[in-house]
């Protein structure tokens, strides 16, 4: 046996470990290495839990409630294949993106850039394309270290890093405006990761172990444990930003470089997410109640509403972006209350509900990741993202428009994206549960949604506008990640049956599971 | 009452105290100290629910390695926080973090 | 009630009382200060709770090392002088200068 | 601007909000706590059954470094990563020197001469202690740490003399030594960060050392690096510094 599971966690670590100690211009062919043997990882783990179900593994030999485990099920493993695809193709992007002069930024007085991926020696300054490997690196370890922990405390401690790794990355340039917003990041997480360790003490308190696993077994009811399962749950639904605990993200997604605010949209937010789903619909399904994932889903509503309207409003491209991942950041919680205590254990649209908002996860983390990527090449190239001085600039980067163009259309959740699929199942749910408000909100955000790509759209393809200046040429391999990653959200909704059918390998659905195969 | 229940109940009156801070205190600093505070109450709780689990006069020795690592953690994040506070001071001259991106 | 209950109950309220000056003390310098004998009663409750090693590092790095930290970022962002701020140091504020 | 209330008032309705809310709060937590009683749970007996074959009989040790090493380990990363994420707010790799300036004063200078290698010896003696008494790596090099920045406040040189390199390596060992174990052991057989039982004791110690420094290192890279280097700022009077 491989164990590909323990790879995915160490070869990015060593390679940013690597990069670290190395430095200069070998760190970014560590990080492409790092990037590639990772992607083969994840998916040599896809294909042993595809064969083998799920995997199990516990560190240092210590069993469960003593040491700590790793767990691979089909949640985590589609969540590590993701974060495979999206972070190749950013890492790829990103390659190029830190040799393109000015920068993001229309700041040319920052002297720090001088020199920046020109190859001169420069061993005498810190370089933010230097400082970027090994912090990605990091990021992506600890993103695949979340989703296959199996230990409360240890998801703590992950959380932690990913958080650290994320405020790195986005005081990358040293701008002002990332500093800030960075800042502002740093004291919401932290204060998210507080009241997730203050619940993982009393659920410690009450059930003496920290194993998920052990603790989903116990089935634990009481005040404590529902105090617990509150604290973690605001905690996450902090970090993953959810309305109106949004206020840190669009600060903070706008302001880093495009390949950092791609992995913070598409990857990072999903990480909260994730835990969050794990432990609700794991270890708190027997303390929850209809009200409070009504009240989540609300919030969620709200978040599509309100955020698809904040970014229609946006002047900025990356801004109406970031404002966008908030709105879709709310269809994720919708799921709660359609797959949650509202319906009989065997109510099958519950499952449904839950791989529509997990699929939906999906297309976003691939439709948003191309959309970050798209306005920092035309940001880096025009040298603005003024939403209103796009005009005529689909005739320089025709593809680039295109992928946006196709992006939007899974955001949107036309046919016959991996969107599309998500929100289907999230709809039928919605109908078979009689919970007809949640139908509606899906398909308000939709059209929501459709409005601000079409703005953007609109004013690219407008035609024989004098354009500023004449935009730099873009590196071939930046356009490819983009599009391939807009691509692939496209295509994803046309061959849905087997990640669907792997989302199943140990659910937490499993009465529903089978009487949906019989 | 027993030394877990005064202590226990301490951790989550200091928790609500620095909640409450955080969300009034708009100094940057005043702010750290409260989040650095808050995870020292609740390394209070995790110390006497230890306390709570002893057998025979030993105490539980997975919060005290939990309490050990969160210590550690929460100097990183302070102290980074503190460096990223005192950058923006230096370049701004502001104590507090505007609302400038207007957000809702 | 004995008398080691009474310690631990002075004690635990000293803590709460101790927190709520540190976050409402008008003076930042004298919050710092607060926080650190904070951070050592913490450190106190701990050995109190059968974790002197625990306590130990609380001592020294949750009130020692933090405290250390803030100290000098209230020197910063104060612009009071430290007691380790040589007089010829430049001061604070000659960064600060002609930005704000 | 500096010398504005620091309490300042973010307006009523925000206050007597976040009063409801902690109030609340407390309410709900006193509840919870109350509901928790005092019946032990946890895991204390199991720790104790397992601990002869951690490799040392401090039971925190044997959780910290054997039971729940992969908890330690990515703690030393986030060390690593608010080290790094602080050192690479300035554009220098090396730490700067404290300003060298006059002497800080006879007694003063005794004091430090007296303190900094009382702090290191109870610095070793706390590393040493770690493994069959209270004490261990963090509280060691944190302690160390503590005595590097005294020597740096009152004009000696330390940290700073580490070149670029030297910086990276210190605040990369204890990070690297725990990768560099687990992966070669994890190549020739064993499970993922378990140590064979006869070299446990001796791997953990070796562990201890590399995280020491590490802590040590780190924190003084944090206290320096907090400082704002006046030549990185971003200014709209560019050029004014030396």
């Amino acid at each position: 046996m491989i164990e590909a599971a323990i790879w995915v966690i160490l070869i990015p670590l060593i390679c940013g470990l690597a990069a670290f100690a190395i430095g200069g211009r070998t760190s970014r062919l560590l990080g492409l290495i790092g990037a590639g043997l990772t992607t083969i990882a994840a998916f040599l783990l896809v294909a042993e839990v595809w064969v083998n179900g799920v995997w199990e593994y516990s560190l240092g030999g210590w069993e469960a409630p003593l040491g700590i485990s790793l767990r691979a099920d089909g949640l985590s493993t589609f969540m590590i294949a993701m974060t495979a695809v999206v972070g190749l193709g950013i890492s790829l992007y990103a390659v190029r993106y830190f040799a393109l002069t000015p920068g993001p930024s229309p700041d040319p007085s920052a002297p720090l850039r001088t020199g920046a991926g020109r190859g001169e020696k420069s061993q005498a300054t810190w370089l933010p394309s230097e400082s970027y490997w090994p912090l990605w690196m990091l990021l992506w370890a600890s993103l695949n270290a979340l989703f296959l922990s199996s230990d409360i405390f240890n998801l703590y401690v992950g959380l932690e890093l990913l958080t650290l790794a994320s405020v790195a990355l986005i005081i990358l340039e040293r701008e002002r405006a990332s500093i800030i917003a960075g800042l502002r990041y740093l004291l919401a997480a932290f204060l998210g990761s507080m009241a997730y360790l203050l619940g993982v003490a009393l659920l410690y308190a009450e059930a003496g172990v920290l194993d998920l696993q052990l603790l989903a077994d116990a089935e634990l009811t009481g005040t404590a444990v529902q105090v617990a399962g509150g604290l973690m749950a605001v905690g996450l639904l902090l970090k993953a930003a959810l309305f109106p605990m949004h206020f840190w993200l669009p600060a903070a997604h706008s302001s880093a470089p495009a390949p950092v605010s791609a992995a913070l949209s598409a990857l990072v937010v999903k990480a909260a997410f994730y835990l969050l789903i794990r432990l609700w619909f794991e270890v708190f399904e027997p303390a929850s109640s209809i009200a409070v994932e009504q009240v989540i889903g609300v919030l969620g509503a709200t978040a599509i509403i309100l955020g698809s309207f904040q970014a229609i409003r946006q002047a900025r491209l990356k801004m109406m972006i970031a404002y966008s991942t908030v709105a879709q950041v709310g269809y994720l919680f919708v799921m709660i209350p359609l797959a949650g205590s509202f319906g009989d254990p065997q109510d099958v649209w519950r499952f449904e509900a839950w791989t529509g908002g997990l699929y939906h996860a999906l297309s976003h983390g691939f439709a948003k990741a191309s959309m970050f990527l798209a306005a920092g090449v035309i940001l880096s190239s025009l040298g603005h993202d003024r939403v209103w001085n796009l005009a005529g600039s689909a005739a320089r980067f025709p593809v680039i428009y295109l992928s946006f163009g196709i992006a939007g259309m899974s955001l949107m959740g036309l046919p016959p994206s991996a969107g599309f699929v998500g929100k289907w199942l999230m709809l039928t749910s919605a109908v078979e549960s009689a919970q007809w408000w949640w139908a509606v909100i899906l398909l308000v955000g939709g059209l929501l949604t459709a409005g601000y790509v079409a703005i953007v759209l609109s004013q690219a393809l407008q035609r024989d506008v004098e354009i500023d200046r004449e935009p730099d040429p873009i590196p071939r391999i930046m356009t490819l990640s983009v599009f391939g990653l807009a691509v692939l959200s496209m295509l994803l909704g046309l061959r849905a049956a087997e990640p669907l059918e792997f989302l199943e390998i140990g659910a937490p659905f499993q009465t529903l599971i089978t009487t949906v195969e019989e | 009452m027993s030394l877990f229940l005064i202590y226990a109940l301490a951790a989550v009156g200091l928790f609500a105290i620095c909640l409450h801070a955080i969300i009034t205190r708009s100094h940057l600093l005043r702010k750290i100290l409260a989040l650095n505070m808050m995870g020292s109450s609740v390394f209070l709780l995790l110390i006497a629910i230890a306390y709570r689990n002893s057998v025979e006069e030993t105490a539980d020795p997975v919060p005290h390695a939990m309490v050990l690592t969160g210590i550690v953690v929460a100097v990183s994040a302070t102290a980074f926080a503190l460096a990223l506070a005192r950058r923006y001071h230096a370049e701004t001259g502001e104590t507090e973090l505007s609302d400038g991106d207007g957000s809702t | 009630m004995t008398f080691e209950m009474l310690f631990d109950v002075i004690l635990a309220l000293m803590l709460v009382w101790l927190c709520w000056r540190v976050l409402a003390a008008p003076d930042l310098f004298k919050a710092v200060v607060l926080f650190i004998v904070y951070g050592l009663l913490i450190a106190l409750a701990f050995v109190r709770l059968q974790a002197p090693d625990i306590g130990l590092a609380e001592a020294s790095i949750g009130a020692g090392l933090t405290g250390a930290l803030m100290l000098d970022a209230v020197g910063q962002m104060t612009g009071r002088r430290m007691p380790w701020q040589r007089k010829d140091e430049p001061d604070r504020k000659e960064a600060d200068h002609g930005q704000s | 601007m500096d010398n504005r209330d620091p309490l300042s008032n973010p307006g009523y309705l925000v206050r007597i909000l976040s009063m409801v809310l902690s109030a609340g709060l407390l309410a709900v937590l006193i509840a919870a706590v109350v509901d928790l009683g005092d019946e032990p749970t946890g895991l204390t007996a199991r720790v104790m059954e397992q601990i002869d074959q951690s490799g040392v009989s401090h039971p925190p040790t044997a959780v910290l470094l054997n039971f729940r090493a992969y908890d330690t380990w990515l703690e030393v990363a986030v060390l690593l990563l608010a080290a790094w994420g602080a050192l690479a707010l300035r554009q220098a790799t090396r730490l700067p020197e404290q300003p060298q300036a006059t002497s800080a004063g006879p007694v003063l200078d005794w004091l430090v001469r007296l303190l900094v290698p009382l702090l290191i010896v109870t610095g070793v003696y706390l590393l040493w202690l770690g493994t069959n008494a209270p004490g261990g790596a963090f509280q060691a090099g944190a302690v160390i740490g503590a005595a590097l920045v005294l020597l740096r406040l009152s004009g000696y040189r330390s940290v700073g003399l580490l070149d670029a390199l030297w910086l990276r390596g210190s605040l990369l060992a204890g990070f690297a030594g725990f990768l560099l174990i687990a992966t070669v052991l994890f190549l020739a057989g064993w499970t993922f960060l378990e140590y064979p039982p006869d070299q446990a004791g001796l791997l953990i110690v070796i562990i201890e050392l590399l995280i020491t420094w590490t802590v040590a290192v780190s924190f003084v890279a944090l206290f320096v690096a907090a400082r704002p280097d006046p030549d990185d700022l971003n200014t709209e009077s560019e050029g004014g510094h030396g």
